[in-house]
């Protein structure tokens, strides 16, 4: 029998920008059994936000993840409205879902550039971060900041788009399309990628659903669901379906996420297009009270807000179930059979966001 | 005002978790509340995009039984809700003894309404060239 | 500018951050901003590098890593704090696990300010740090750190205004 | 199909770094920037430092009036700017240098 050895990865490893720590258990090369051991950023958000007021708190889950931080905020406040039930005015909704599908653009070309570093295609990389200022400097022209756009606010959003920043949007999608143009059949059709890629850390579409996966996780072994379906914000307005792939490799996950970045475009493109006219936000009234779970589809899966308020301006209990937290599993279940070399390109391909997972 | 809400006990909380796999359910997570006297622990399935959610009144002082033997995806979430409630959990797949998310010398159960004083001497300060 | 006499090389911890930093500093070293214009090189061995970056605040179980990632680092060393998580624990000053900035555990070189700091505030900060590690490699001491506190203040306000 | 369209059109256009620290852009109308006082207009009630989510700001009636902001807490969020009934804060489009 092959001698066994277990070897700590991270939590400071060259690859991952975030510490998540992975005991793996080793017979030679081949990976046996994984075990993650996580904490290295977990702040305590969500006792804090039980000391904030409603409307702070939006700020607040918003740094929950500086990736997908918008629709953090969404996700917040769509839940305290359902709870106040506050009736968000059209156009507020259209522009909750532009800068949704921005951030998700942006998500996924940095997750592009991360996978293609780990599998050392830095020029790859390179290109992705290039196409990804594009996007990144829409959002500081829009939203007014690169990152943190607090634009989400409970009832509404902050900040309107004139007519010419709208146009500026269109014209940067067209830019996006061509530079994806040329940077996506090439990563698809290249033997490298596909040496690395497919057929590594493979999961079935049942052992994806049973053990909670989301996002492009799920769906690309075959799970069809993307909350996005459900049409909340402007979403079933626009006439989305979601990407499916059945392989359940990490080149399937990456088809999945690839095929999503024409699928922003083409929504934020059609969001901008319907563009209702009309006011922006609503005064909200009163405070929250009961309880209610809101869900939305982050670039990385759905997130689950669970919201308690008691009629006062704090909540009772808020709680975060990130995309990534529910991936972990998944990736358990991923990891056994790989090689010790395959572990940093199969976990970059859950797309791990270890400070949405550990708030 | 909870989406799909039903209670159940200790006792029957195993069984209810295991009627609804095959169904179809897909676990999706928990959530602990402090009530006071009591915690609320709540048990979220979805299925088709409609959540479904089992509620468990657990006094304070008694032990959670895992359903991570059911499924799997379970035993993250519980671990969570052991470090930072301080509820002891029953037949964990996976038991990472209270040190899940929080090291030495964090809080303990901070997420109660009144967490216990820290009890570790060095609390503050603790990691001056550790 | 203050031309930069060598090569920085740069490992990053991130502490207890919200990724925002991070992006930034890792779109600091892609074509954009191009951080690799001035040598600056980022390395995952904290035995290569002479900066190191730090991103978020520090919690219980990281303090030691992070000090960990320090000690190895050969002398002389900076260290680069991104973000006002690093300076104040930020928006999350309050929370149980955080228990403030990182100079607790370590000696900050520069403070950037910023949530997230702008990849322009980061390639300052990263520049004004070779300044110091010059000097620290000349076996000057450099000046001490402005402690992060009331950076504005108009308090001399006459009396009597509306 | 490989590469070969976008190291052309990279050859042949201009570098796409933005020579940061040599030539400075003009930020964009509506970043924000940094947080500014009129301390003419402002009236010490202390909403800013109320609604601040990261309580960067402190506001003293008594004993002499003043208005502190810790630029190395505030998270730029312009929260307060919108709060401010005389509108006495306003963002500032450029970033806050590290000092």
């Amino acid at each position: 029998m092959a001698r066994k050895s277990v070897i700590p990865f991270g939590p400071q490893h060259p690859v991952l920008p975030e510490p998540l720590h992975l005991r793996l258990v080793l017979e030679d090369e081949r990976v046996v059994e994984a075990l993650p051991s996580i904490g290295y950023i977990h702040r305590g958000l969500e006792k804090l936000a039980e000391q904030k007021d409603y409307i702070q708190d939006a700020f607040l889950v918003e740094r929950t993840c500086g990736i997908c931080s918008f629709i953090h905020a969404l996700t917040y406040c769509q839940g305290i409205e359902a709870l106040l039930k506050l009736e968000v005015p059209p156009r507020a909704r259209y522009l909750r879902t532009v800068w949704s599908e921005m951030h998700r653009v942006h998500s996924h070309l940095l997750w592009l550039g991360l996978l293609a570093d780990a599998f050392g295609f830095e020029n790859l990389f390179m290109q992705a971060w290039r196409a990804r200022e594009e996007v990144v400097d829409l959002m500081e022209v829009t939203a007014g900041a690169r990152i943190m756009l607090g634009m989400c606010c409970v009832g509404g959003v902050r900040r309107d788009l004139t007519d010419e920043q709208l146009a500026a949007v269109l014209k940067s999608m067209d830019k996006l399309n061509r530079q994806f143009d040329d940077l996506i059949p090439v990563i698809l059709k290249d033997y490298s990628v596909q040496q690395r890629l497919r057929g590594v850390g493979r999961i079935s579409r049942e052992t994806a659903y049973e053990r909670g996966a989301v996002g492009p996780v799920a769906r690309a072994s075959g799970v069809a669901r993307d909350f996005r379906e459900t049409g909340y914000a402007a979403y079933g307005e626009l006439g989305f379906v979601p990407v499916v792939e059945t392989e359940g490799d990490c080149y399937a996950r990456m088809e999945v996420r690839l095929a999503e970045l024409y699928q922003c475009l083409h929504l934020v493109r059609a969001a901008v297009r319907k563009m209702p006219s009309g006011p922006i936000s609503v005064t909200p009234k009163g405070n929250p009270d009961g309880e209610y779970v809101s869900r939305t589809e982050q670039p990385r899966g759905e997130v689950v807000y669970y919201l308690k308020g008691n009629g006062g301006k704090n909540l009772d209990r808020l709680r975060i179930r990130t995309p990534t937290f529910a991936n972990i599993a998944p990736l358990l279940a991923m990891l056994p059979g790989c090689e010790l070399a395959d572990v940093p390109v199969i976990v970059l391909s859950i797309d791990p966001c270890i400070s949405c997972t550990e708030r | 005002m909870l989406q799909n809400c039903k209670d159940v006990t200790r006792e029957n909380l195993l069984t209810e978790v295991a009627s609804r796999l095959p169904l179809g359910y897909r676990f999706v997570t928990m959530t602990c509340v402090d009530l006071g006297d009591a915690f609320d622990v709540l048990y979220h399935f979805d299925k088709n995009y409609e959540l479904s959610t089992l509620r468990l009144r657990l006094p304070k002082g008694e032990t959670l039984p895992s359903v991570s033997g059911l499924v799997f995806a379970a035993v993250l979430v519980e671990n969570e809700i052991k470090d930072l409630f301080g509820i002891a959990v029953t037949g964990l797949a996976i038991d990472y003894q209270g040190h899940f998310i929080l090291a030495d010398g964090a809080p303990t159960a901070p997420l109660l309404k009144n967490p216990p004083p820290p009890t570790a001497p060095a609390a503050e300060g603790a990691p001056k060239n550790g | 500018m203050a031309k930069l006499a060598r090569s920085p090389w740069v490992v990053h911890y991130n502490c207890n951050s919200c990724n925002g930093c991070d992006i930034e500093f890792l779109a600091c070293l892609t074509p954009m901003y191009d951080a690799e214009r001035f040598g600056v090189l980022h390395v995952g061995n904290p035995k290569h590098a002479d900066v190191l970056v730090v991103t978020g605040s520090v919690n219980h179980r990281n303090a030691r890593v992070l000090r960990n990632v320090y000690d190895q680092m050969p002398d002389p060393k900076v260290v680069v704090a991104l973000g006002v998580c690093t300076s104040s624990g930020g928006i999350f000053a309050g929370c149980y696990n955080v228990f403030g900035g990182v100079e607790k555990v370590l000696p900050v070189d520069v403070f950037v300010p910023g949530c997230p700091p702008r990849p322009e505030a980061i390639l300052d900060g990263i520049v004004k740090a070779a300044a110091r590690l010059g000097a620290k490699i000349r076996g000057e001491t450099p000046p001490p750190v402005e402690k992060p506190k009331a950076a504005f203040q108009p308090a001399a306000v006459p009396e009597e205004k509306k | 199909m490989t590469f070969l369209n976008a190291i052309f059109r990279n050859l042949f256009s201009r570098p796409a770094t933005r020579r940061y620290p040599f030539v400075k852009r003009e930020p964009f109308p509506g970043t924000r920037g940094q947080l500014a006082i009129d301390p003419d207009r402002c009236i010490y009630c202390g909403i800013c430092a109320k609604r601040c989510p990261a309580n960067a700001i402190t506001v003293s009636k008594t004993p002499s009036k003043s208005w502190t902001l810790d630029n190395y807490r505030c998270v730029i969020c312009g929260y307060c700017v919108e709060v401010c009934p005389k509108k006495c804060l306003t963002m500032k489009q450029d970033y806050f240098s590290p000092k």
